[in-house]
């Protein structure tokens, strides 16, 4: 009889476990086979030796190993698995959950306490995870004179904008979800919808601090667009080029940083801004306009506000990483695929199992996904810090830096560039 | 164009992925119409007056304004710096032109900005 | 307090008027003197102490006393202002402790400048004859300390911009607290 | 007082484009308190402080009950500074009943008093740089304030509400290595204080928040007065310590720290520069206290006090705490009245707040060295 359960008997607890396992068995066969089903008619299908994998077959696959490879190679390369897990959703969401991770103990550091440390055997590792359980199963308030579906809608659009950002990223060699010719411009007109997005949720709320810091959302991100823009016209001049791809192709022989140092400069305090990280968190100021635009969020709805937010964390540092710091390339450090595997097999107790089409992913991507991870996990690192560091600023001084000193600073960037260019440095017949 | 429309496909299956925290959100978690006041909008614990949105003046509206011009300025210079390898040398100079008038122009926004009483 | 023992004290109070002269700090007994001479029977010096005046005035003249406290002795604000509720007397006595930033003589000098109030038993904060004239206008500071006194013990101030409650909830129906009849629970 | 606004502000008309902003009570910048604002855009037009959320009626209170059980309750105001708002009660009771206090017990009051305005002021300060948005500025001194709880913990036995000052000395004599520890933890605080300046005083941002912004000049800081770090920050010369010497102070090397232009930033530095010299003269008085010796003269039970009236005052970390009590020869005061920092300098807020920007509000409102709790009491 402990406190806790004070009702507990063995017999009554090994029938709710039979009890549910009966349950678990009942629902699998009935729900989960057909939605396997589903899945696998509607998912496009690879064609394995001439012949449509049809679902049979491929349940015959995935236990049969010299045919999985093949086929997960086909998911793999398919569109959906990159869109939901590996240069796309699923890659940016757990980059965004290490961020949050991060960032709590990093400023508990450099704070002088321990940050998280109880959730988790290890350094309160779970903590994220018992937030995200709290945030889930608390009660969403909605004050009852705003626009309902406009406030619902508005923090799920949130983390899609952000996904959208992070398809453009290019992690390694053809790794991307959307390869455009006009990458940067998609990037350009990704990141415009974000303020649209805070005036929405700012307006539906109907209340007065939300609509308040989404006006401010609004002037920060407006004004600094321009110099997150401009700052950009250098890379477009060097390179040549609008594709995020070839501007990282570009990059084979030195960063882009080398020889624009002044626009990395500008584009990371503008994307600082954008980011609504301190100095520039005055949407969210918390002590005049209580949460800014967060305000009337609550429970879950305001945890997918800030996944989007780390989600959109990781896509600027990611755009960073491409525009000036050479994106995937580096040195080769990933070692080459053993050959033996494909031609001897795997020597696995007694059987012996040739897999046609090993190596799954090449040395190139691992190599460049290695780098690109590196590379971000560093530009991540120098955005947390500034929240250590400085306090929040105000937003006539915003305004003054964006429009006065930023945009100043990225047109001398541009004329850099074009000094580079015309001087016969870098281009056609420079070093490039 | 396939790829354009990946950037959807990327944005639509956010909203199918995070849809059912929501959902999920709503069904396990407690739902108590106990009181009115809880749904009042946030005043900080008062009970609200006045509109949540009113016709509400910034006084930096001009940025906003000045924001509409030179976001387009900003990506015609685009045009111009992608293709600046094939072009001539010659072709800078109307293009410092066209920055020189766009920076008078941007000067005396950003002057006029400064004056609050115009709004 | 029953009402003889109170009865009492008021008469030993009044009689507190200074008698033994050489004792006296000599600063501040000065500044007593510049009162005594420009208001003679007006004011009334209720104790010279080290560092310490109180000057009792009668409610007519607090304005014009106060003035001349700040003009030609150099008080320049208040610390406080308390009021103090004699029931017995039927009055409510508003006590103004003056001090000074401005005169490095006057550093350590605390001028009370007291005055009093009729009180009614049935108070009607601001509607009845329970009125002061309030000293804004000559020491600003008082401002808030003053309608603190207004909500305390209801007294209400006149020519004061002001007349808000301060520190009591919009809805407080009771007595003024600070007065002696209104009672704690329980004790 | 003409707190000029800019051109183009809508003072009179109240049209709808102000809005009325409601901070407080349950806002992470204002405390226990309200202040009704009124932006037009993001200027405010008008503000109009609200206190009284947490009114205790200490005042009708202390009218109830003893000379001695009044201790407990009077600290209450303002615990982290609970030696500093005692200090005049227990000054004004002792002038009344006439107890001469031993050596070594004002030393020990001074050391602890001292220590308390440290206190008081680190949870200040963490609150100031939360307030702009300064995270490391809130944990820096939220963990070193341990340090000084640590030692009034060891001198007085409680770790926030000592309750240590008690008419005619202090409640108990400090440990047998209490000087040691003493002066061992107060030099280690002087030095993380000295890094506070670089990671916050000095810090560009802060300079250019704060800088210029809410600006209270020292006509207008005498006219209002205003007291304590508002006051010396405005340029006026004036400290109780200093200036009217209680217990040892005169004894002490006190200086008085003034700033003269009267803006945020001088206003939100003046607490610092106290906190160094507090450690200074908790230096200078463990080198001069006697060793040994009583601490305490031994009351009567329920004392009396004549027909008699006290003002006291000392200056507490937020600056001028004067108790007036009127004593009818009851062992309980007639009236007692304290005039607490705080709520002297609530008055300029309507005049520093009109026509700032939103964004100054929570600068220049902290900077005020204002508590709610111990404007309201």
């Amino acid at each position: 009889m402990s406190v806790i359960a004070p009702k507990f008997k063995l017999s009554y607890f090994i029938k709710s476990l039979t009890d549910n396992i009966f349950w678990i068995i009942v629902l699998l066969t009935l729900i989960g086979i057909p939605i396997i089903m589903i899945v696998l008619i509607f998912v496009d299908l690879p064609v394995h030796d001439g012949e449509l994998v049809n679902p049979f077959l491929a349940f015959t696959m995935i236990f049969h190993p010299e045919l999985a490879v093949p086929f997960l190679k086909s998911i793999i390369y398919s569109d959906f698995f990159k869109i939901a897990a590996f240069p796309g959703f699923g890659f940016a969401a757990l980059l965004a959950a290490a961020t949050i991770f991060a960032e709590r103990k990093l400023l508990a550091k450099m704070q002088l306490r321990v940050g998280p440390f109880y959730c988790g055997k290890f350094e309160g590792i779970l903590q994220l995870m018992g937030d995200g359980l709290k945030l889930i199963s608390k009660e969403i308030i909605i004050p009852a004179k705003a626009d309902k579906p406009l406030f619902w809608a508005a923090p799920v659009l949130f983390v899609a904008t952000a996904a959208a950002f992070v398809a453009l990223i290019p992690v390694a060699p053809g790794w991307v979800v959307a390869d455009l010719d006009l990458g940067l411009i998609a990037v350009f007109a990704v990141i415009g919808f974000f303020p649209i997005i805070t005036v929405i949720s700012s307006w539906s709320a109907n209340s007065k601090y939300p609509f308040i810091g989404g006006i401010r959302a609004l002037h920060q991100m407006v004004s600094f667009e321009i110099p997150l823009i401009l700052s950009l016209l250098g890379v477009t001049i060097l390179t040549g080029t609008l594709s995020l791809s070839e501007i990282v192709h570009a990059q084979e022989n030195y960063w882009l940083i080398v020889f624009l140092p002044i626009g990395a400069i500008v584009f990371f305090i503008s994307m600082l801004a954008e980011l609504e990280r301190i100095p520039f968190d005055l949407p969210e100021a918390e002590s005049e306009i209580v949460a800014g635009w967060l305000t009337e969020f609550s429970g879950m709805m305001y945890g997918l506000v800030q996944l989007g937010s780390y989600i959109k964390l990781y896509a600027f540092a990611g755009l960073f990483v491409v525009l000036f710091l050479g994106g995937w390339q580096g040195p080769m450090v990933v070692p080459p695929f053993p050959e033996e595997i494909i031609t001897e097999g795997i020597q696995a107790g007694p059987i012996t199992v040739q897999i046609a089409g090993l190596p799954i992913v090449s040395q190139e991507m691992l190599n460049g996904t290695l780098w690109f991870t590196l590379k971000t996990v560093a530009v991540i690192f120098f955005i947390l810090i500034p929240r250590g560091v400085f306090p929040r600023i105000r937003i006539d001084m915003l305004l003054s830096i964006g429009w006065n000193k930023l945009i100043a600073l990225a047109f001398v960037n541009m004329f850099i560039a074009v000094g580079l260019i015309y001087a016969g440095i870098l281009g056609p017949g420079g070093i490039w | 164009m396939a790829n354009y429309s990946q950037v959807m496909l990327m944005f639509g299956f956010a909203v199918v992925a995070m849809a059912p925290a929501l959902i999920i959100s709503r069904m396990i978690s407690p739902r108590k119409r106990s009181n009115p006041v809880k749904f009042l909008p946030m005043e900080c614990g008062q009970v609200p007056s006045g509109a949540g949105r009113t016709h509400f003046m910034m006084q930096y509206y001009a940025f906003i304004l000045m924001f509409v011009v030179f976001d387009v300025m900003a990506i015609f210079l685009y045009a111009w710096g992608a293709t600046l390898l094939e072009l001539e040398k010659s072709t800078i100079l109307p293009i410092i032109a066209f920055l020189g008038i766009m920076f008078g122009a941007m000067a005396y926004a950003l002057n006029q900005s400064k004056r609050r009483d115009i709004w | 307090m029953s009402d003889t023992d109170s009865r009492k004290q008021e008469e030993t109070e009044t009689k507190l008027v200074v008698e033994k002269q050489d004792d006296l700090p000599k600063f501040e007994k000065e500044q007593s003197n510049k009162i005594t001479e420009k208001f003679g029977s007006k004011t009334e010096i209720a104790f010279v102490k080290p560092d310490r005046v109180r000057v009792n005035v009668k409610k007519e003249d607090i304005l014009e006393v106060a003035s001349f406290i700040r003009d030609e002795l150099h008080y320049d604000h208040a610390e406080s202002v308390t009021g103090i509720d004699f029931p017995t007397d039927k009055e409510i006595e508003v006590v103004y402790h003056l001090g000074s930033y401005t005169d490095p003589k006057l550093g350590r000098q605390v001028l009370s400048l007291a005055t009093r109030a009729p009180r009614e038993d049935v108070p009607n904060p601001g509607n009845d004859s329970t009125r002061l004239p309030s000293l804004r206008d000559i020491f600003y500071s008082v401002e808030f300390h003053e309608r603190e006194c207004f909500e305390m013990l209801g007294v209400f101030f006149e020519g004061h911009p002001d007349n808000r409650r301060l520190l009591l909830p919009e809805d407080w129906a009771d007595l003024p607290p600070l007065r002696k009849d209104f009672k704690i629970k329980g004790r | 007082m003409t707190a000029k606004l800019p051109p183009g502000l809508q003072l009179e008309k109240e049209d709808d484009k102000i809005m009325t902003l409601n901070v407080g009570p349950q806002h992470p910048g204002s405390g226990h308190m309200r202040l009704i604002i009124k932006v037009d855009g993001d200027f405010i037009v008008s503000c109009d402080p609200d206190p009284g959320y947490v009114h205790r009626g200490e005042e009708k209170m202390a009218e109830y009950r003893n000379y001695i059980t009044n201790i407990p309750h009077l600290e209450r105001p303002v615990i982290h500074d609970s030696c500093n708002i005692l200090y005049p009660y227990v000054l004004g009771v002792e002038e009344l009943l006439g107890l001469e206090v031993p050596e070594r017990a004002k030393y020990i009051r001074v050391i602890a008093a001292e220590l308390n305005r440290i206190v008081y002021t680190l949870y200040w300060l963490g609150i100031y740089g939360i307030f702009l948005g300064h995270s490391t500025m809130f944990m820096w001194p939220m963990g070193d304030r341990e340090l000084a709880i640590d030692l009034l913990e060891k001198l007085t036995g409680a770790r926030v509400t000592h309750s240590y000052f008690v008419p005619g000395g202090i409640r108990n004599d400090a440990p047998a290595n209490f000087e040691d520890v003493c002066i061992r933890q107060v030099n280690y605080l002087e030095k993380r204080l000295r890094t506070y300046g670089d990671i916050f005083y000095d810090n560009p941002i802060l300079i250019a928040r704060t800088e210029n912004t809410g600006i209270l000049t020292r006509e207008d800081a005498i006219r209002l007065g205003t007291t304590g770090t508002v006051l010396r920050a405005s340029g006026v010369d004036f400290d109780i310590r200093t200036k009217e010497p209680y217990d040892v102070y005169d004894e002490l090397d006190v200086h008085t720290n003034v700033l003269k232009n009267g803006d945020s930033y001088d206003r939100s530095k003046t607490p610092w520069l106290d906190m160094l010299e507090s450690c200074n003269i908790i230096r200078q008085a463990l080198e001069k206290m006697p060793k040994s010796g009583s601490v305490r003269v031994k009351l009567k039970p329920n004392p009396k006090g004549g027909d008699d009236e006290v003002y006291k005052r000392v200056e507490s970390g937020r600056g001028s705490l004067g108790t007036y009590i009127v004593s009818r020869s009851k062992p309980e005061p007639y009236r007692l009245k304290m005039s607490v920092g705080s709520f002297r300098n609530l008055i300029c807020l309507p005049y520093l707040l009109k026509g700032e920007k939103l964004g100054n509000m929570p600068a220049v409102y902290w900077s005020l060295n204002y508590w709610p709790v111990e404007a309201d009491r």
